[in-house]
């Protein structure tokens, strides 16, 4: 617990929520658990920043980065001073080293295809191949002829096969932070696994770790802005119950907490009066109930839109979460399409209205020969249950019962496992889902729904979509390409409906006063510590 | 004759779902220094709740004795003893030896340490010595290889054995009283005859004074000074050994001694037998409790309990027989006719 | 003695080849494995590239031969989910925590328990008595995640106690006793209502016994009596279920450790098979399992020894 | 009475019968015990409590499986047949049982108890059954109203009795009798022998009788066999054997037997056995009774006596004889 | 008290009898609950079970809201007079959901302790009164069941069968039946050596004869007493599977369910979890209660 004992100077230490992480092999990874532990701890290229609430891009391990006038090539140039805890300085060929290790097939990478996202040249024969279930050598082979070479001891080349407007962006993500090839060598599988055995080039280390417990993070004395980081220490308490969490920052075990629920309307209560800080904002993941457009009456494009119109969205929210901003469209605010803000340049287009959903549902049917609603049966895919979930079958079951006269079954899964299984095999009517990008752009909100990509659950194919999509990812006018983008999600909200847009997830997170500089990144993991102080605790 | 026990109007009754069973209906007797009073009865008549009242040990509840019974050891009442005072009088003053030797010994004990037990709490020895004792105990109820044996758990014990032992620890205090409590019902009868031998040899080293609780007639007329004939929770005859058998008077003693076969009588000859149960003692008739059994049955039999008839200083029976107005009964089993 | 051992252990190990085979062929039988089914769709070649690093991708008959050697070597395999743990190393760092748990609950369940037994049998059908049969059904009639809970809001962050958490390190037995506090006592309710329960039963029997009459004839005194005749002998039975258990409360204390951020085994068995975690869910079951066998065999021989009756060779001498 | 009084009715032979009772460690509880009953005959069996008494009656009823030897009813091999036929056998041979208290199950009626085993041999209709059942209950001495008692309601001697009326229920031809008074007190005693006898008379039964119970052992049987440690020691007609007992355990327990005559009791002279019976599990070889008896020579410990016949009638196991 | 002439009149033997106290033919069950009915805690327990059943059966149709009919106007009431035992977040009337809830939970209950007293009871009389080799692998059977995380057969039952309560009791009882099943065991090896059963042996009586009349019915205080920790116990499990989101699926729900979801709004509703929590506990003491009374009652031991 936090000692006491501290009363004068204010102690550099914070007590929070805390995340197991599957691993800290920054190659293998993908889940937001373990990228909050890999924002901390490692260092990438470039990194992000809220500065002035704007998410902007900074340099981070890179000094400079150069960019040839075709867009295709970029030199990287590393900062010097950049060291391992183990004092070891950061070298390129260690980011070539991740970034061909993350490639490689053999590595059984979850971002494999990151690479091939950013069209580095050569990764997508390196695809073709593993596809094409090549031999290991020949694999190898190709990767080691990717475009990622480094130069000398700082400097890194990237060449790409086409230009990519947000490669600079998706540099600050930390699965493509360096990796140490000696000690990957030494530990072989275990690499990642037990953090008194890693090295660490973030400004903080992992210095205790009891899983399903805490992580403790501690502050690295290598880090080459090492003077700028107050934070000494941080604990990370693993409690996956709110109620516990709200009921510890309350009790002064943590320092800062989220809410959901009751909990959240009574923090932001105190919090008005001064009590602690309220942090609160948008985020980057999108809501949505995929249809599964191969399926009985959700084939048929009216249907889906008129549900997509009976939503009250803002009541759904207030019964269920109290918290999250309803969405009318796939892309979440604050998400960038080069260096504006998406949505601020595309508003929302869907509106709520029962009388037209009525109506077009009416007709819908109709196309598909049925006259009796009360006929239709449509699979729900839930998920495990739990609060929210039963919540929001419950809450959407009565709505398109009342409003429709449909019928909705709930269907939940005995596990998560279960869940994907049946997403992936479309195994649904309907089915909640959402996404969040990787990084700093809106490119792969649209991806997931081309044709044919694994992330597609609701079998949706439309070839103008895919098109439009396929334009915008290399198109390096801004302009040109949020108008294409717009293009496109008009196309998935309203004209060939893919998905019933629910909500954006939000920021609640409460803090005490002597807590400063706090951040919570909008892409990768749950918080950044690197700026954060104890002030006049 | 110094009196060392006295029973006065002993009343004890248990409390269970089906109503108040009247064990014992008002028992008074006496018992000195030195003598073997035998208690003998049908089963269920009250005797080892009556040895069990002496000792104190009816839980109470369920079971309860009545205000006016008294019970005096050497003068002192011991139902108004308090309890502690009651635990020095158990084991030294007054022990027990139980019916069923099989249970009534601690199985997560040793023996030598069960009977270590009551030297430590009564004489006061420290636990070495207490042991000492206790081997020694062993050897004078005959026990062989008594120091290998007191470290040994009862259930490696004969039967035979386990009673010794239970004799050992009853005299372990030299009690003035032991209560024998059908002591060998669960022994054969070599063994049996071997029992009553040390208790009769132990009597007459100590001095101590025997309750012997039986149904075995044989053991009584072997051992007993004094006999007590208990039914339904009440005497109805004492007298001396000779009185008792040779000179029996109530109708229940006669059919006991009748039942019993013996080794003169004819082969297959139809046995003298009593018909029917004795009485219910959740609600015990008013009248003598034997009337429903009893060949000579009266009328006041049914309605008004017999008051004891002086037959000798020692002899003492409870019939309407005995009453002047009552016909005369011939004895069955040719005792004198009154007188 | 020993040979009886041996035996046992014998019999054990083929029961342990059942358990293996069992759950190895459940798991098989579960829809849905590790690699195929996350969040995000993985690409197919990665996938791929998983499945043949954990032999996902032999057939059934291979994986079970090689799972079954592995288990002989006493190498419980590699987590799926967590990519680099292995098993052994799982059991390693958090068997500690969930061992020390589930013997201070039973510790618990049993200072508390065993004494509320007595008296509840001492006090038959008094309010004692009832009030000890009321307290211990309240206690097991509010279920674990609740009781868990509840403790949490009552008793956690005041006095020092912490809300959550556990220490592993630095001063192993102090330093930690602060953290296992609510656990335990989470934990120890259903012991503590079950123990008095078998105790009252067992104490009532042992009452009613010839002996205690022969130890009261002696004028031993109330304590001794207690302590010395009925005690020893009324635990007997007490002592069979201990066994199982101990065993079970470190398997079931799952949603213990969850909910006070335990670093245990049950939540990993919990969390291996929501994520499907062939290896560890196998590995743990087996683990368990040998852990229940050795326990009974552990209490079967605690309790010959206890009870001079019982002679687990059975002959005589 | 029977018409064939010389033929053997039942005949034992050789009959063993051990219980494992650890891994090295066997109980012998009958030991090659040899002997025959007439029909209509009573053979008593007595001997110290553990000597086997039970054993060998249940293993002569094969409730218990022999270890080895034959019992032959009639002629025909019990332990040799199997399965059905062995169960209708039951009809044959019943058994009462030492303890009225355990050997009726308290949750069924009298009624029930008493015509199970018309149930499970289909005898007759259900009106027969239940007209049996009331003939059985008056001839034993109670009521009909009884049967639909349950035996918690009956005293030790009314229960003796149900457990009597269910062995008579099958009409046997043989009783094994075990101990069917020593439960009850002295009254009752002579009520159930007095109905023993009675039926005997009345329909030629033949009777196992085990007691331990000396004088009443004499009173109802015509032979008397002595037990010993599974061993069959002494075996002659009952008042040849009180009168002139031979083997040195049974002129023991004769002069143990307790008089309830306080002039003769006090004035008879026992012979005292020193020593404990000893353990039936792993015996010695040799005379089971030679630790104990005070004229045991070398050859005691080491052959084990045969039964031979010292006079007509009278057999005894003895080196001595 | 007055003599005369006829008082010393020999008295014949209908005379004798004449008032001769007999009980009255009283079967086992009526001693049973006469004895029953003397323990007041128990008639207590009793009288609230059947309160809690009947209140299952119609306490949901004594208010006018249907148990899943959402009211947002409503949402998180406390208990008023309207709604007398307040609403949950989505404004349903908590009252009707804790009957219909107490309903299913009661329902599981019942059955599944009456399929595992089936399977157990045949089981352990099996093992026990056979013995031997058929004890010894019937048995480690069982200990091959109870070593099985209940989880994952639970939800690999759950994925497999249809979704329902009777798949839901199935997957209790598959691992429930064992604890039964052993302590039939137990008991029976213990009674299987009366002389009863030897008599019945003796009369000829096929084994499963022996087994259904005989021993079971001898065991009877024992299941009681284990019945009555065993509802609850069901209770429980399909609690604790809510807890884990595997007990009842919605719209439908039990206890359990409730619970769990009471759990989470705690701080801000205590009444949510209060409330079915306490009907929880009310039903298994007095089932507990009930029980302990039953197997006194039952108890050969304490009859007179
Ligand atoms: N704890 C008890 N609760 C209720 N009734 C009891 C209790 N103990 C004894 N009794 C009753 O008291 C009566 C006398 O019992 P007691 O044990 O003294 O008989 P007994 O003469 O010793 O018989 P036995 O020869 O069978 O030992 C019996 O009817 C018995 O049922
Ligand atoms: N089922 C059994 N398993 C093991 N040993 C047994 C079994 N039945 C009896 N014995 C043992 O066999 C021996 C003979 O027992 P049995 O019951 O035949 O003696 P008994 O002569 O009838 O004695 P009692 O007079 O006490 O009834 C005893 O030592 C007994 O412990
Ligand atoms: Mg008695
Ligand atoms: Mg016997």
């Amino acid at each position: 617990g936090c000692g006491s004992s501290s009363d004068g100077a204010s102690e550099q230490a914070l007590n929070l929520v805390g995340y197991d992480f599957k691993s800290l092999d920054p190659n293998k990874v993908s889940d937001s658990d373990s990228f909050t532990s890999l924002e901390n701890i490692y260092e990438c290229l470039t990194k992000e920043v809220l500065k002035d609430g704007k998410e902007t891009t900074e340099l981070a391990g890179a000094e400079k980065i150069e960019k040839s006038s075709d867009g295709l090539t970029y030199t990287i140039h590393l900062r010097k001073d950049a060291k391992w805890s183990d004092g070891k300085p950061v070298k390129a060929s260690e980011y070539e080293y991740s970034w061909k290790r993350l490639t490689n097939p053999s590595t059984g990478a979850d971002y494999m295809t990151l690479l091939d996202e950013l069209n580095v040249k050569g990764v997508s024969e390196v695809m073709a191949a593993a596809e094409a279930k090549k031999s290991g050598a020949e694999v190898d082979k190709l990767v080691d002829q990717i475009g990622v070479q480094a130069k000398d001891d700082n400097t890194l080349v990237v060449t790409l096969a086409k230009p990519t407007p947000y490669f600079e962006k998706a540099l600050s993500f930390r699965v493509l932070a360096p990796v140490r090839e000696d000690k990957v060598k030494e530990q072989g599988d275990a690499f990642g696994a037990d953090p008194a055995k890693m090295v660490y080039n973030g400004p903080f280390t992992v210095s205790e770790y009891a899983k399903g417990s805490k992580i403790v993070y501690k502050k690295n004395d290598t880090y080459w802005d090492a003077k700028n980081i107050k934070l000494e220490k941080a604990t990370g308490h693993i409690i996956t119950e709110t109620t516990t969490l709200v009921k510890m920052f309350e009790g002064g075990e943590l320092d800062i907490t989220s809410a959901a629920k009751d909990d959240l309307s009574r923090l932001k209560e105190k919090a008005k009066n001064g009590e602690f800080q309220h942090i609160s904002g948008p985020d980057a993941g999108a809501y949505f109930n995929y249809y599964n457009v191969t399926r009985g009456v959700l084939k048929n494009a009216k249907v889906r839109k008129a549900m997509s119109l009976a939503l009250d969205r803002q009541q759904f929210l207030d019964v269920v979460y109290k918290r999250c901003i309803p969405s009318y469209g796939l892309v979440p605010d604050g998400v960038n399409c080069g260096s504006k803000i998406y949505r601020k340049e595309v508003p929302q287009t869907l509106k709520t209205s029962v009388d037209e959903a009525k109506k077009l549902m009416t007709e819908g049917l109709k196309e598909e020969g049925i006259t009796d609603p009360s006929k239709v049966s449509i699979d729900f895919l839930l998920g495990e249950q739990s609060s929210i979930t039963k919540g929001i079958g419950d809450y959407i079951q009565k709505t398109f019962e009342e409003t429709f006269g449909i019928k909705i079954k709930q269907d939940f899964t005995a596990d998560a496992q279960t869940y994907y299984k049946r997403r992936t095999e479309k195994d649904f009517d309907m089915c909640g889902g959402g996404w969040t990008a990787d990084y700093n752009d809106v490119s792969s909100y649209f991806t997931i729904f081309t044709t044919g990509n694994g992330n597609n659950s609701g079998n949706y194919s439309n070839k103008e979509f895919d098109s439009i999509v396929k334009e915008a990812s290399a198109e390096t006018d801004e302009n040109k390409r949020i108008e294409l983008y717009k293009k496109a999600e008009d196309i998935l909200i309203n004209q060939d409906p893919a998905v019933m847009p629910t909500y954006y997830s939000d920021v609640n997170t409460f803090a005490k006063n002597y807590v400063k500089g706090y951040q919570i990144p909008k892409f990768g993991g749950s918080y950044d510590l690197s700026g954060v102080s104890i002030q006049g605790k | 004759m110094t009196r060392l026990l006295e029973v006065k109007n002993l009343k004890v009754s248990y409390n269970t779902y089906a109503g108040k069973v009247q064990s014992v209906r008002g028992v008074s007797f006496h018992l000195n220094a030195g003598e073997t009073l035998a208690i003998v009865g049908e089963s269920g008549c009250g005797k080892t709740v009556t040895s069990k009242a002496i000792l104190g040990l009816i839980q109470t509840p369920p079971g309860e004795i009545s205000k006016d019974s008294e019970i005096l050891l050497e003068g002192k009442d011991l139902l108004k003893l308090p309890e502690k005072e009651m635990r020095n009088v158990r084991g030294s003053d007054i022990s027990m030896i139980f019916q069923d030797p099989m249970t009534s010994l601690n199985p997560t004990m040793t023996i030598g340490k069960q009977i270590a037990e009551t030297i430590v709490n009564h004489r006061g020895l420290d636990k070495a010595l207490a042991y000492q004792e206790a081997i020694k105990m062993l050897k004078l109820v005959n026990i062989p290889n008594a120091e290998a044996r007191a470290k040994q758990y009862p259930h490696e014990f004969s039967g035979g054995m386990r009673q010794r032992a239970m004799i050992a620890i009853a005299l372990a205090c030299n009690p003035k009283i032991l209560l024998a409590d059908e002591p060998t019902t669960a022994l054969d009868v070599t063994i049996q005859a071997q029992i009553m031998d040390l208790i009769k040899d132990l009597q007459d080293k100590f001095q101590t004074a025997v309750v012997l609780v039986t149904h075995d007639l044989g053991v009584v007329a072997d051992v007993a000074d004094r006999i007590q004939v208990m039914y339904s929770g009440l005497i109805v005859e004492r007298g001396t050994v000779d009185e008792i058998f040779y000179n029996a008077q109530h109708p229940y003693t006669w059919a006991l001694l009748q039942s019993v076969p013996r080794l003169d009588t004819k082969n297959k000859a139809k046995l003298y037998s009593l018909n029917g149960t004795p009485p219910d003692l959740l609600k015990p008739p008013v009248g003598c409790p034997f009337a429903a059994r009893c060949e000579y049955a009266m009328n006041i039999c049914k309605e008004a309990m017999p008051e004891a008839t002086k037959m000798s200083d020692s002899h003492e029976v409870s019939c309407w027989l005995k009453h002047p107005n009552a016909p005369k009964v011939k004895n069955p089993i040719g005792g004198s006719d009154d007188e | 003695m020993l040979k009886y051992i041996l035996k046992r252990l014998g019999i054990m190990i083929v029961t342990l080849w059942f358990i293996a085979t069992l759950t190895f062929v459940l798991i098989n039988a579960l829809p849905g494995d590790p690699i195929g089914a996350k969040a995000k769709k993985l690409p197919a070649a990665t996938e791929q590239a998983i499945r043949a690093k954990y032999g996902l991708d032999k057939p059934a008959s291979v994986r079970y031969v090689n799972y079954l050697g592995d288990l002989v070597k006493g190498d419980l395999g590699q987590s799926i989910q967590w990519p680099g743990k292995t098993v052994n190393d799982m059991i390693k760092a958090e068997l500690p925590a969930s061992a020390r748990l589930g013997l201070q609950a039973v510790a618990i369940g049993l200072i508390v328990g065993l004494p509320l037994g007595v008296l509840a049998a001492f006090r038959r059908n008094h309010w004692e008595d009832y009030g000890v049969i009321v307290l211990s059904t309240l206690g097991v009639s509010i279920p674990g995640f609740v009781l868990a809970i509840l403790l949490q809001f009552a008793f956690g962050g005041k006095g020092g106690i912490p809300t959550v958490g556990w220490n592993n390190s630095a001063h192993p037995f102090f330093a930690a006793f602060k953290y296992t506090l609510l656990p335990s006592i989470a934990l120890a309710f259903g012991g503590i209502a079950s123990n008095a329960r078998f105790m009252k039963s067992s104490v009532i029997d042992v009452i009613n016994q010839d002996y205690i009459l022969t130890a009261k004839a002696k004028g031993v005194g109330k304590a001794s009596l207690v302590f010395r005749h009925i005690l020893r002998n009324a635990i007997l039975p007490v002592i069979t279920m201990l066994g199982p258990r101990i065993a079970g409360i470190i398997t079931g204390s799952l949603i213990v450790e969850q909910i006070f951020a335990i670093p245990g085994l049950g939540r990993e068995l919990l969390n291996s098979i929501n994520y499907r975690d062939y290896t560890v869910i196998m590995s743990l079951t087996v683990f368990f399992a040998a852990l229940y066998v050795v326990s009974l065999l552990v209490v079967d021989i605690c309790y010959a020894l206890v009870d001079p009756r019982i002679k687990v060779t059975g002959g005589a001498k | 009475m029977s018409n064939e009084d010389n033929k053997a009715y039942i005949e034992v032979k050789n009959l063993k019968k051990y219980f494992k009772v650890g891994r090295h460690a066997t109980l012998k509880a009958v030991d090659d015990v040899s002997f025959t009953i007439k029909k209509g005959e009573t053979l008593g069996l007595v001997g110290e409590s553990g000597c086997g008494k039970t054993t060998c009656g249940r293993t002569i009823m094969g409730l218990y499986e022999a270890t080895s030897g034959q019992v032959l009813y009639d002629g025909v091999d019990l332990h040799s047949i199997k399965g059905e036929e062995r169960r209708k056998f039951a009809r044959k041979a019943q058994i009462i049982f030492q303890d009225p208290y355990a050997s009726l199950d308290p949750r069924m009626t009298v009624g029930n108890i008493i015509s199970e085993g018309m149930d499970i041999h289909n005898i007759g209709t259900k009106e027969e059954r239940q007209k049996k059942v009331y003939e059985l209950l008056e001839m034993v001495g109670l009521n009909r109203e009884h049967a639909s008692r349950f035996p918690h309601e009956f005293s030790g001697g009314q229960r003796q009795r149900i457990g009597i009326a269910r062995a008579l229920a099958i009409d046997p031809e043989f009783i094994v009798c075990d101990e069917p008074i020593s439960a009850l007190d002295v009254s009752i005693q002579a009520q159930v022998v007095n109905l023993l006898i009675k039926l005997q008379r009345e329909l030629g039964l033949t009777y196992l009788f085990i007691a331990h119970d000396l004088s009443m052992v004499k009173h109802i049987s015509d032979r008397v066999g002595v037990m010993y440690l599974g061993h069959l020691v002494e075996l002659a007609p009952s008042e040849e054997l009180y009168a002139n007992p031979l083997h040195p355990y049974t002129k023991a327990l004769m002069s143990a037997i307790p008089l309830p005559d306080p002039n003769v009791s006090k004035a008879k002279k026992r012979i005292i056995l020193e020593g404990d019976v000893p353990s039936p599990i792993n015996p010695k070889p040799g005379c089971r009774f030679a630790s104990r008896c005070k004229y045991a020579k070398k050859e005691c410990s080491e052959v084990n006596p045969e039964l031979k016949e010292v006079k007509p009638g009278h057999f005894a196991a003895c080196h001595l004889l | 008290m007055e003599l005369n002439e006829k008082s010393f009149e020999r008295l014949s033997s209908e005379e004798k009898h004449s008032d001769e106290i007999v009980r009255p033919a009283i079967s086992y069950w009526a001693d049973a609950w006469r004895r029953l009915k003397k323990n007041p805690i128990a008639m207590i327990s009793l009288v609230v079970l059947i309160i809690s059943i009947l209140l299952a059966i119609f306490g949901p149709y004594l208010v006018k809201y249907k148990f899943d009919a959402q009211d947002y106007k409503v949402l998180d009431n406390r208990p008023s007079a309207a709604h007398w035992f307040g609403t949950d977040n989505l404004g349903r009337d908590l009252w009707a959901r804790c009957w219909v809830g107490a309903r299913v939970s009661l329902y599981i209950g019942f059955v599944g302790t009456l399929i595992e007293l089936i399977i157990g009871c045949i089981y352990g009389g099996i093992c026990g009164y056979f013995g031997g080799a058929v004890d010894l692998i019937l048995m480690r059977v069982i200990e091959v069941l109870s070593s099985i995380p209940y989880l994952i057969v639970v939800i690999l039952l759950l994925l497999v069968l249809p979704k329902g309560i009777g798949t839901l009791i199935f997957a209790m009882c598959i691992m429930g039946w064992t604890g039964i099943a052993r302590l039939v065991r137990g008991q029976i090896m213990q009674l299987k050596n009366s002389e009863y059963v030897m008599a019945a042996q003796a009369l000829g009586s096929k084994p499963m004869r022996i087994i259904i009349k005989h021993l079971l019915p001898n065991t009877l205080g024992i299941i009681i007493t284990y019945m009555s920790m065993d509802i609850p116990a069901y209770i429980f499990e399909e609690a604790f599977l809510s807890f884990l989101g595997l007990g009842v699926q919605p719209p439908k729900t039990s206890l359990g369910a409730l619970v769990s979801t009471g759990q989470g709004v705690m701080t801000n509703h205590p009444y949510q979890l209060f409330i079915p929590c306490s009907i929880i506990c009310i039903i298994v003491l007095a089932f507990n209660v009930f029980g302990d009374g039953l197997t006194n009652a039952l108890d050969p031991k304490q009859r007179q």
